[in-house]
């Protein structure tokens, strides 16, 4: 009590300053430091009342912990403390549940809930939220008491799937190139076949292994008249496009065909 | 090889929770194991693991290795960082959505009889331990919340029925009086509540 | 309690290879054991898991569990990400490549009208869709780059003369795809094939 004895004023009740505290209001000294950091609402504080002097919630003699409720209240106003709306609120409650008890019952007609029924049914809740909210705290938690386990898998070779390329999503590109192309450019896309432009690349890559290799070398049997004319068509675009010398030692000899 | 050194594998090598049915999922599709088939390896597994100081524990979204909590007062030792803790506002609203849901925070208010900030909400909601599960048919349409399985992870839960059981409210006595002996003993069927 | 457990449970949950001296710091100052209990421990541990599919492996900087690779094959799943797309500068070097080969990267340049990255004619050649075919006879030498067999094969042809013509280009209607999966892709940017 010696922190609450310094404190000139403890409150003013009906207009008188009150400078001792009443006999059966109980506020133990280590509460008002931390008054309403401690806690968490109205009901919290009523609770806290409740249970430090080992009532029930059931059968909370309402005069008695209006009282002091109002009590701390009013000390919660003196000390400056903040606080919240709730807390008035809850006062004013508390006395309208003081004054109807002290009014003559009106037995059975009186089908409104009875207001201490209410309140005791809310602190009963949250008492047991209270409660709940504390063992959930305590329960073993990640990164508190539980702690996952890190196996390395960077030794792991994990192939990543590669990329997806439709065919129409290749030519739908290709055909904003050549629109580009179209629009401001000197630059040809010739029509020549396809088979043509492949052939080329295909003596190339051949003519990249040796140094060079004689002309009909580079014609097969096999494709016909068709594939002739391809192949012919392919040296003469790579030797016009200067990727292949076309060499003849001396007249008559034989033509020999190099990469540029 | 065998299924059981797989699922095991694959355990060790997730780093989150994993559920049969996801274990399954990373086998081949050819080579695909039965449901049945992994749970009967993940019954091994843990076995195995018994004298080990290390468990393979079932939580809300599936089964993960990690520490047994008789090691915690060791391993705590190998982060600087102290475990994040949270405020007693934080954790009853956690508690209300966890029994009550689903709730809006109007409720939570009800409940607690002070309001709820939004900052509380907002780190329930970062840390995905709880989440807007639907909005109520009245006016304003204010969200209501529910708990997630990462909630139930984190706790190391499987279900929400493991949580703490929640204290029964005792009915209330019709003619409550202001005295508290005479109502001591009183027993009275008709109540009010 | 036993050293190889808390070792043990370390080594697990820590996120990095521990030495034999880290591993010592973490047990409180007055019950830190000796070097050399925690490298019998160590070994311990090693040969407890001989049979199982992670190990206890020493690497440079200390000891840390890692699933053995024999499992890669099981586990990769895990990990795939969905494959990216490639860009639209990718896609026109590669059919201009495959319209107008041999092209040097000089070529493609000059037909784009913007510089072509080294990465993109790298990926190309990763993916073994087009490769050198010889260099040009001018200063410098540039490569020579012409499509593959594999690219044939990727995109269900047997010669390039299968690819439709710059007149049918023209026509190609951009509504119109010759894949449906290729048709999800454009409605929907989100998923990937």
């Amino acid at each position: 009590m010696d922190a609450v004895t310094l404190l000139p004023t403890l409150a003013t009740v009906n207009g008188t300053s009150v400078h001792t505290l009443p006999e059966d209001l109980y506020i133990p000294p280590d509460a008002l430091e931390v008054l309403l950091d401690t806690f968490e609402g109205p009901l919290d504080l009523l609770l806290y009342l409740i249970r430090r002097q080992n009532m029930d919630i059931i059968n909370i003699p309402i005069a008695q912990i209006t009282q002091q409720y109002i009590a701390y209240i009013q000390l919660m106003g003196i000390l400056n403390l903040d606080m919240a709306a709730e807390y008035l609120l809850m006062a004013a409650l508390l006395a309208e549940i003081k004054s109807r008890m002290l009014l003559p019952r009106q037995v059975e007609d009186d089908i409104e809930e009875d207001p201490r029924a209410t309140l005791i049914r809310r602190l009963q809740e949250y008492e047991a939220i209270k409660n709940a909210a504390e063992q959930i705290d305590a329960l073993p938690r990640m990164e508190r008491e539980l702690f996952s386990t890190l196996v390395d898998v960077s030794a792991l070779s994990v192939t990543q799937p590669l990329p997806e390329l439709p065919l129409h999503d290749l030519l739908l590109a290709f055909k904003s190139v050549l629109k580009r192309v179209d629009q401001h450019s000197h630059h040809q896309i010739t029509k020549e076949p396809l088979s043509v432009r492949e052939r080329m690349s295909y003596i190339l890559d051949n003519l990249k292994a040796v140094d060079s290799c004689t002309f009909p070398q580079l014609f097969s049997r096999q494709e016909g008249r068709a594939g002739v004319v391809v192949t012919f068509l392919a040296i003469l675009e790579l030797g016009k496009e200067r990727l292949i010398e076309i060499i003849q030692a001396e007249p008559y000899s034989e033509l020999r065909v190099k990469a540029a | 090889m065998d299924i059981k050194h797989i699922v095991e594998a694959i355990l060790f090598a997730a780093h989150r929770p994993m559920s049969c049915k996801q274990i399954q999922q990373v086998f081949p599709e050819l080579e695909q194991p039965e449901l049945t088939d992994i749970e009967t390896a993940i019954e091994a597994i843990t076995d195995d693991y018994q004298p080990r100081p290390i468990e393979l524990k079932r939580v809300a979204s599936g089964y993960r290795f990690q520490v047994k909590v008789e090691y915690s007062h060791w391993v705590a030792r190998l982060f600087e960082e102290k475990p994040p803790k949270y405020s007693r506002a934080l954790m009853e609203t956690l508690a209300i959505i966890a029994y009550r849901q689903p709730v809006t925070r109007g409720d939570i208010e009800d409940i607690r009889g002070v309001s709820v900030s939004s900052s509380i909400i907002q780190t329930l909601l970062e840390r995905e331990w709880i989440k807007v599960i639907g909005q109520k048919a009245v006016p304003g349409r204010p969200s209501l919340y529910g708990t997630t399985k990462q909630f139930l992870d984190y706790f190391n839960l499987s279900t929400l029925n493991e949580l703490p059981t929640l204290a029964e409210i005792q009915q209330l006595d019709e003619s409550i009086t202001d005295n508290p002996t005479a109502q001591a003993h009183r027993e009275n069927p008709e109540t009010t509540a």
